[in-house]
Formats: C-alpha cells, structure tokens, sequence
C-alpha cells in the first residue's frame, strides 16, 4: 500500500473490517448451527470496500444495497441487534421481520433500500440523489452492486440519467469476478466496468478495493465530487468473495488456482499483518478491537434470540398506509 | 394553464390543472417523463403544458429510459417527494415493471414501515387510433394483483381531477389511467381543490333492473346503453368504479343486490381481466340473489389490429353491452 | 442424467430429461439462461446439469440481461428455432416483460402469421422458504391476460416431462412454471417420449360432491385436503389444471357439473387471480346448477414476508381448502 | 465527399433513395388528402442510411426495424403494392392489415420484424444472429434504431450479449438528434453514441449517415466483418429527420437554424447534384429514375386501394397456431 492515511483513520476503518468480517463469521456459524434460518450471501472477502467508503459518508448520507449487501449496512451504521433480529424474523428487526436478510432497511443510518433484484439499485439510488439535489441538503448516495449487475438495462439506463442530470450519487460496483457461478469474462465484453463511465461522460475508476488506502482514496474523491455538486462517479472496486454465492455453495467453477491465490492476499490479515507493520497497531490491539467487535455481535444474537416474533397479523399491515382486515 | 371556472374543459385540461394544483400546493411534488417540460412541448399531447414554465426543473423531460426514471421516482419518493412519473403509454410499463412490482409496491411492507412510495404513475391506452398492436393495451390487472398497488382510472374531467390528486396525496403507489379518447373530449369542469380518495365508485346512473359495472371507455358504452335500454322500458344503474385496486365492494354489492342482475365491461381483454374478479365477487357475496350469472364484456382476445375495420371488431361497443343486459334479463 | 426406468425421479429430473430429450430430438432446440452450462454448474439448482456436456454451445450460459437474452430467445424463435429460454425466478420476469409481451405473444397476429415465436420460457417460484418478498411471486394471471400467451404449470414429474415437451414441440410462446418445493419432491416417472400437449387438464382424484380446481402447489393442498376429507364422509374430486392458459373449460365444467360445488386453489394472489377466471366461468355456465357459490383461495394480499411464521401464515394450507370445501358443503 | 464508388453502385443506390424519397412524399400526400389513416413516422432526410446498408445484404440477411423505419423496408426490399396494401389495411398487405405502419414484416425480403417499443429491435436483432450462428447460414442480422434508444436498457444489454458470442450483427444507430421532442443533448450523457462500443469491446464508428460514400463504406466493413466472422460493429449514422417526429408535429422544439441547415443539406438533392458532377448521371437520368419510381408507387396504392379487407374474423386468426371460436 502507498502513502499512509492517519493512524487514527485506519484504526477507525478497521474497526469496521472486523466487525464485519466477524459478523459474517459468526452468522455463518449461526445458520450452519441451525440456529438462523435464512438465505446468506456472505461478504466475506469484501469487508475492505464499504468500511472504506463509509468513512466518508455522513448519518445521513444516503446508501442502497444488494441482497450481499450486510457489509454495506454494518459499516453505515445499522445497530447490530436490530440487523441480528430482524435475521431472526423478530418483530424488534429493522423491518419487525418481514424483510429479512435481501431487505434489510433502516433510514436512521440511512440504509434506504436492499434489493433483491440484480440492477435496481442504481436507479433507486439516482431517485435518492434527485431529491437530495431537490431539497439541497447536502446528501451524497451510494448505490451498491455487483459485477453481473453492469451487464443489466438498469445499470445503463441509471448511470446515464445521473450524468444527465449530474447528481450528488457515487455508484460502487463490487467486482468479485463472478455472477453467480458465471465468471466475469463469460457475461462482460469489456476489459473493465470503470470504462463503461466513458459511455455517460462519467469518471471512471478501477481500484483494488481490498486496500484500504487505495479504496479510501478512491471514495473519497467520488464523494466530494458528488457532494460538491460535481456530479457522479463510477468506481469498480476489485474484490473477491471466499464463501460462493450463497451459503452451500462450494465455488466449484472457480479455478482453484484464483480461489488460492485470493485466499493468499485474503484483505483481512492482510490488513492486519500491514497495521502492525506499519506501526498504528500491535497485535494486541488489533485482538483487543476484534474482542470488543465479538462483544457487540454476541449481544446483538443474544438481544435478537431473546426477542419476540411478530404476531401474525402483522402480514395485513405495512402493505398499505391502512391495515387491511 | 386552464380555468376552473370555465363549465366544462378536457380530461387533458382537468390532469393538466390537477398536476398544476398539487404542484403549487406541495413543493415536494415532482414530474418525471419523457418530453413533459414545455422546451419539448409539454408532453406527447400536451398534457403538462406550462409546468414547467411555472415550477422549472421540478419538470424533467428523460431520457428514454424508463426502469431508469421509474427508479427514480421510487428513490426520490423513500426519501420524501411525491413524484408523477408519466410512461407516455401503457405498453411501456412493460420495460420498467420491476421498479413498480418489485419495489414501489413491496418496499413499505419489506421495510416494517419505515419507507414508503408516494409515487403517482400517469400512463395512457386505448384503442381505436390505429395504432396497432404495441400501443393500446391495458394491463391494469397486473397491478391490481399486485399488494402494494392502488390502480384508479376516470371516465370524465371532473373525476379525473380529483382522483389524480387523490393519488398524488396518497401515501401508496398509485396507478392513474387514461384513456387517450377520453382526453380530448370536454365535459363538466371540476371544482378546484376537490381531493377524491382511492377506493371510491361513484354511481353515474342510476336505475333499478340491471347493474353495469365498468370503468374509463366501459362508463361510455355503459351509459350509452342504458340511454337505449331506457327507450326499451329497461331501468339501467351503471356503476363507475373509479379505483380499480381496492374495489368499492360496499358501492358494487348494494346495486348488484338491488337489481339482481350485472354487467361487468371494461376494455381490457375479456379473459383473466379485472371483471373476472367483480364478477366471482358478485357471485360470492350475492349467490342466490342473483336472477342470472353475471357477465362480463372486454376486448377480443387478440392484439388489437390495425385495419379500421378489425379494430372495431376488437372493441367493445354499446350495442355489444346491450344486448349482454338484456342476456341478464333473460 | 437420469434413467427414465427408476420408478420415481423428481420434477427436477423430469425436467432436465425433458430438455435433454427435447435437444436430442430436434437441433433447433437451444437453452438460454443465466448459469445454465455446466461450468456454471448446470443452473442455480442443476436442472440442466449435462446437457451442455452433450450439446455444447446449444447450452449458453448467459450475462445477467434478461432483456437481452429473452429478446434473443424471440429473434432466435422467429428464424427457426425452438429456445428454451430460463428465467431464475419468476420474479425477475418483471425486467423482460416487454419481449414477452409486446413481442413473443403479439408478433405472429401482428405479422398477419407470417412469422411465429415457438419459444418455451422456464421460470421457478413459490414462497415457503425464507427468501422474501421479491423471490416468491406468482404472476402468471399477467400472462393469461396476453393474447398469444400460453401459461401451464405441472404438479408432479410425470407431468413436467410431458408438458415440458409439449411447450417445447409447441409453435407459439409458452410460459412453463416449476414450483420449486416441487422441483425436489419425487413422484412417479414419466415414460419417455410423452407429449402432453397444451391446453388439457387432469383429474387427479375422482369423487362427487365438491370439485377442487387448482394448479401447481394448491394440487398438493387440494389432495391432501381431499384425502382428508375422505376420511369424514366427503368424496371431493380434484382437478388439475395443468394449463392455465388456455384453460381446458371442458374438464372443469365436467367436474363441477357432476358435484354442484367447487373450490379454486391456487398460490398467487387470490384477488384478481387465475382464480378469478375459473369462479366467473363456472359461474357464467352453470348458474343454477351450483349449489354454493365457488370459493377462491390464494395466498395472503401482501408481499412474502421474511419470518417463517409470517411467510407459513401468507400461503394457503391444506386445512384452508379443507374448510373451502366445508363452505361449500354449507 | 470522398473517392468515387463505381457509377453502377451509385445509380442503383440512388435508385433506393429516390424510391424511398418519392414513397414518403406519396405517403404524406394521401394521409393529408385523407385517403391513407395511419400514424406516420416520416423518414425523409435519412433515405441515404438504409440505401447504402442494403447495398451490402442479400434478401436472406436478416434486418429488423422501428416504427420509423419504412425506409429500412424499402431499401431491403419489400414489395410495394404489399406494404401499401398493409398500409391501406387490406387482405393484401404484408401482414393482412393487421400489422400496420408500426410492424410491418416480410420475412421474404428479410423485414423480420418491425417494432414499436423503443430499443427492441436490437435485443430480436442478436437472436436472429444467434439462430444464423447455430446454423452457419452466413446471414447477416441489421439491427436499426434511433439516437433516442441508445439510452434504454436494451441497448445495453443487447450489445453486450453481441460482443460476448460474437455474433452476425450490425447495429444501426440513425442518430436524426432528436427523440420525439427531446434533443440528444437532454438524454444522452456521451458526445457520440458510436463511443458507447467501447463498453462492449466492439468496433463503434460515426459517420456522416447522408454521405451515400461514407455510409457505403461504413456498412461495408461492418457487414463484411460480420459476415467472416469477425463479430458485431456499432454504427452511428448522422442524420436529420425533416417532417417531426410524427405527421402533424411541427418541430416547434428544433432552433429555426438547426432545421434551415438541415434543410440546405438536404441529402437526396445534394446527392442528385452529386450524381451530375460527378458525371454519374445527367438531370434527364436523375428525372428518369425518379419517373419510374413514381409510377411503382402509384401502381402501388392503386393496388393497395383497389384490393379488400380481411374479413373481421382475421382477428381470431393468428393469435395462436390454431384459429379461436
Ligand atoms: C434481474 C435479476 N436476474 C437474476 C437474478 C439472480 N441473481 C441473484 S444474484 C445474481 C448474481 C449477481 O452477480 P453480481 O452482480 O456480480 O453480484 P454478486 O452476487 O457477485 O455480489 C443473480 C444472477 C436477480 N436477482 N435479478
Ligand atoms: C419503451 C418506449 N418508450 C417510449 C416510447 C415512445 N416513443 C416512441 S418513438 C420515441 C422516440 C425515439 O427516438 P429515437 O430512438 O431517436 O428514434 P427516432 O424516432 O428519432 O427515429 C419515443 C420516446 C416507445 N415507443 N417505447
Ligand atoms: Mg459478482
Ligand atoms: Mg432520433
């Protein structure tokens, strides 16, 4: 990694990479002990990219997300008893249950949307930056997806309204080489996704976003430009996910040499063995932030598990403004 | 911009004053679609003339990228604007069904609450311009099976004032229909600042023998064979529904119960369409009352052609709900 | 690939030996969808696990652009082909509808026959494990509503096969839909080489008093209900319709013209639903002779929701159509 | 314009832009007399476009167009007295009067389909390549469409799907700079479409589409590349359209010296006094053409008008395989 950021700001973003990397560990071991029933796309592997970008956004800043989207809602903010209940189905979740894992939501931190559905986050977030350019409130979105996703009409259709309209939105597409089980060279014709940003006169930028440094910088430039009225960015942040598509899956269509060689420059002891390196922590510190991160995960399953569900009538509302009877 | 003094004005005119008023009513109202400022004439056929003269860029003419500005509104709607996003035809929801289905419809009940999507869709339809077969479809009951959704559509300028502020009031998707004959044909003015809510029939005729149930196009072929079947000693209610999703089932069953006998007519094609539903409510609610089955009128089921003559054939028409009374009355 | 002798396979099977011998049968058939070649693993789930081993690149593994690849699939059909065109989940129909609709169903009416669309789309859905509100829906009351359109559904594997063939042999647009619980149920074995054609029903339990009309899972409620109800005295018949559209009338009228009573089952929505068409045909036709009004089930008027408990309260149950027939019975 | 193609090549590619010119003139004559009923999409001022491209197809290459696309069929060969029987709604027409202006289709002449949805034509356009690259047939697919589609999703995708299985494919963007009411500049955020390619690694080339040379030329080379082989090619054809978007639009929203230019760059008269400097052709040739043209078109009509109408019953067939009851 190149020149250092302050000691203070990556102690502050690794915090956040811990914290998301054992949240995933833990609701892995959750689900494969029977005790969190749910579909899970881990982001293990990705942890680097929304600590990094979150460390530019405000409360109030604006972020959609995808279905592999709890990285992005950890590092926005989401209190993890509400994120952990509400993957537990109860009524204290964000959503009181109904959402689940591909919905989780939560205005507060301003996680505005989590989408199930490959593209539709783009022009979602476009919606969000167009009435933040509306009300001039100074809100920057971020709107989250995947490398499969720039092959959708939604990806197209999203970037190019946003340069139309030059709005406060920065677009970041999570390249972790496959699509499922397709690989990236299979659906994408072009060498790399930032240079599609040439297609809406948008600047477009490929960084290795499993290095903070690179990612931090890389955020930072997009989101000043959208917060200073200087319209949106493109970034693909080049990652990798260890864990398949979803939970079950043995990543058998990836070639074994990619999975080892990623597992090799896995971004988390990566990070770690480079903060010792470089002085801003010892190992103990970095035990000691991984401890405190288990404590607030335990609590949340503990606060989640303990929690009652819904009671059933509750399908008939939230459906409209109205209950329905 | 229109008078609302003037006794009668077009369905355009009524939408254009409707848009006008809740725009100047609530600056988080908002117009997104294709040509709709005034550089690009203020919409295919005017219907937003002047708005953007008036309220700028609080008017935007898109791209043609409907899942893009569909989206769009989705967006800017979670985060607190009421938006009007015109698809210039119905046809075209095709290209953007996701961000309707999947997401303004779901997000409120996905989110526990915490978001919701005051969005209002303006789309056109209709046959009978000979526009062929990609332009004059009506897939209202895609939406209306859609929980989520709110789907309404006026008959005449008055109610089509109301009923689009109406919508854009509502804290819900919502689902306003046009149908394009309908915006060129004058009729009584509405009174400005009447809100109609969603959910609403209205009676537009009233008649005691049989009930016609329909909505846009099927209120004039309705009302116009009720004229007829007067002349024949035939008394005729015709209900005008108004709102689609939810059904006024309170509306529907008290003059099915008093006539014993109904007609359901809407353009949509025949089969699987919104009458399916008003006719096996009819029959659920008020079996054994019934003095003969309902039935149903809509379009052929074909895409509409093209050539005059087969077009007209695909339509329903007043003589076709004519003689479906008088099947009632066996 | 499976060995047509086992005495039972699931509908999984079924339907990768129904495109394996479809593909081997004819070399017009091809396989378009996202991670349907075998280094992709042979679909989300395996369903066509092999035959791109055996049929190369008539197997394609395709971007994530169903717009693209399903209008690929029509462009493909027009100059000769027979496609098989797979949509992950039902609900990621909503970002294709435009091919489907506007193009695959209206170009063979709208060219004046001088081009066809024998284009069979696969598409799987059903709530009942924990994915949510945008991975769930059944939609297929959208594409019965579209003239050109043929929608059929299986509820067992022997089903499947034939039908699956006979969506593929047939020369129009087909919409073929696999709930997925199903998909990994096992039944009995089809016999190789069966075509069911489009447009027939079966009676999958004889009896006398109370018809049970459904499709897909509502068969496996409506039987079980059935069976159940057997054991108090009542002999229900039930009756699957395998194709929604068309709808084999018929089947339907036979069965409730025999028993005076029926129940219709299935998971969409229930209002505004297939289900809705059935209850208004019977209706219409056997006004008089029904001694209850038909009853309707579907699933809850909501979005899927998440937590178990409110996603088992969302769908219909066996018990449900139980008390269904029990109305009836009054 | 540049080095001089064969006289041959020129005249009978004069002979489609006459042809297509002379058509459109008839066609607005008889819908202003009130003798033809249909919307009308005019396509004078791109007559050039599809003169050259069809130069360089056979009747079995395949093209597929948009409702402003009449052209398009002329140029590819739909017989006259049959697309004026469709356009007059008789038994005659190519599709018996059910298609219509919007969806005309001649699978003869190649005219696959006709659509009315914008962007359409191009995701159909791939799958007709795709079936000739199963069967080796040779054939060529051109996909055309307007400037306005290139910002819809299946723009995007459809390229894509092109350039990752390299197929027969030739996209035709007749950028006339204006979609419906809305200038280039409103919704499309590049300087020029043609640099969209990039996004899915595929030669993108703009070219003066009224240059009867230049277009030749670009058609060549894509077509030819196609043809061997050598994958789809995007191209940007500048045009201007003369008579609005539809019959009856007045063109209020295009600056009076946008359209004067225009209309001073006229292509089918500029191409004409191209012809006699060249040498190609004397003002007697040009008129002698233009003569024999006129005279199909009228034979055309009359036959349109003197044949009859489908029996109303057409519309229970063809809406599946067998006919309703
Ligand atoms: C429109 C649509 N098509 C297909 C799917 C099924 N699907 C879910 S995730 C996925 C792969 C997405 O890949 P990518 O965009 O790279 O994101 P990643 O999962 O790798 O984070 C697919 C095809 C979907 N959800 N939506
Ligand atoms: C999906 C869709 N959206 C909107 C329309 C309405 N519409 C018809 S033509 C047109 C403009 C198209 O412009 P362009 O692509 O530049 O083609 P041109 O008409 O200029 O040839 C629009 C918006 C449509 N037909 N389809
Ligand atoms: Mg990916
Ligand atoms: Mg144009």
């Amino acid at each position: 990694m190149s020149t250092a950021l302050d000691k203070d700001i990556h102690l502050e973003m690794y915090r956040k990479v811990s914290l998301i990397k054992l949240n995933d560990d833990r609701l892995q071991s959750e689900i494969l002990a029977g005790r969190l029933v749910m579909p899970y796309y881990s982001t293990r592997g990705q942890e680097i990219i929304p600590s990094a970008v979150s460390m530019h956004l405000t409360k109030e800043d604006y972020i959609v997300t995808i279905y592999r989207g709890i990285h992005d809602s950890v590092a926005k903010g989401v209190p993890l008893p509400d994120l952990w209940a509400e993957l537990a189905g109860r009524v204290t979740g964000t959503c009181k249950g109904k959402g689940g894992p591909m919905h989780i939501t939560h205005p507060e931190s301003g996680v505005m949307v989590t989408t199930g559905i490959v593209g539709s986050s783009i022009p979602i977030g476009v919606g969000l930056a167009l009435a933040s350019q509306y009300k001039k409130d100074g809100r920057v979105t971020v709107a989250n997806f995947g490398d499969g996703a720039s092959n959708i009409g939604s990806f197209h259709e999203g970037l190019n309204l946003a340069s139309v309209w030059k709005l406060p939105v920065v677009f970041v597409c999570q390249n972790n080489r496959y699509a499922e089980h397709t690989s990236y060279e299979k659906g994408t014709s072009c060498g790399q996704i930032a240079d599609r940003a040439a297609s809406y006169n948008m600047p477009g930028v490929r960084v290795d976003g499993n290095d903070p440094e690179a990612m931090y910088q890389a955020a930072s430039e997009a989101i000043d430009r959208a917060r200073s009225g200087g319209g949106p960015t493109l970034i693909e942040a080049m990652t990798f996910r260890f864990c398949g598509h979803n939970l079950g899956d043995k990543s058998s269509y990836i070639p074994a040499d990619e999975m080892e060689e990623a597992k090799a420059n896995d971004p988390v002891p990566r990070y770690q063995r480079w903060l010792v390196e470089q002085g801003y922590a010892s190992e103990a510190d970095i035990e000691s932030i991984d401890r405190a991160n288990k404590e607030v995960i335990d609590s949340a399953r503990d606060y989640a598990y303990s929690s009652e569900y819904a009671d059933v009538s509750e399908i008939k509302r939230d459906v409209y403004a109205y209950d329905l009877d | 911009m229109s008078d609302s003094k003037a006794e009668t004005m077009t369905m355009l005119q009524a939408i254009n004053l409707a848009m006008h008023d809740a725009m100047a009513a609530d600056e988080s109202v908002i117009l997104l679609g294709e040509d709709v400022a005034d550089p690009e004439c203020g919409g295919v056929v005017g219907i937003s003339k002047g708005l953007s003269t008036e309220f700028g860029d609080r008017v935007r003419s898109t791209p043609i990228s409907e899942q893009g500005f569909m989206g769009a509104g989705v967006g800017a709607a979670i985060a607190g604007m009421r938006p009007i996003v015109e698809i210039m035809l119905m046809n075209f929801m095709t290209v953007c069904m996701d961000q309707v289905v999947n997401h303004a419809a779901k997000l409120r009940f996905m989110s526990g609450g915490q978001t919701n999507v005051p969005l209002t869709i303006r789309t056109m339809s209709g046959a009978g311009m000979q526009t062929g077969g990609q332009h004059t479809d009506w897939t209202e009951v895609w939406f209306a099976h859609t929980a989520g959704m709110h789907v309404v559509m006026p008959s005449n300028p008055a109610d089509a004032y109301g009923m689009l502020r109406g919508c854009i009031e509502n804290d819900d998707p919502c689902l306003f229909l046009e149908l394009i004959p309908a915006l060129f044909t004058p009729g009584p003015a509405p009174i400005r600042g009447t809100v109609i809510p969603v959910g609403k029939a209205r009676v537009a005729r009233e008649g005691s023998d049989v009930s016609i149930i329909a909505y846009g196009r099927g209120v004039w072929d309705g009302l116009a064979a009720a004229e007829s079947l007067a002349g024949q000693g035939v008394s005729v209610e015709v209900v005008d529904l108004r709102s689609i999703s939810p059904l006024d089932d309170e509306t529907i069953l008290n003059s099915v119960s008093k006539t014993g006998r109904a007609v359901v007519v809407h353009e949509a094609l025949r089969s699987f369409g919104v009458g399916a539903e008003v006719s096996s409510r009819i029959h659920e609610h008020l079996f054994g009352q019934l003095k003969a089955p309902v039935q149903r009128i809509g379009s052929s089921e074909c895409p509409t052609p093209f050539a005059k003559h087969m077009e007209t054939a695909f339509l329903h028409s007043a003589e076709e709900v004519e003689t479906a009374v008088k099947v009632t009355l066996g």
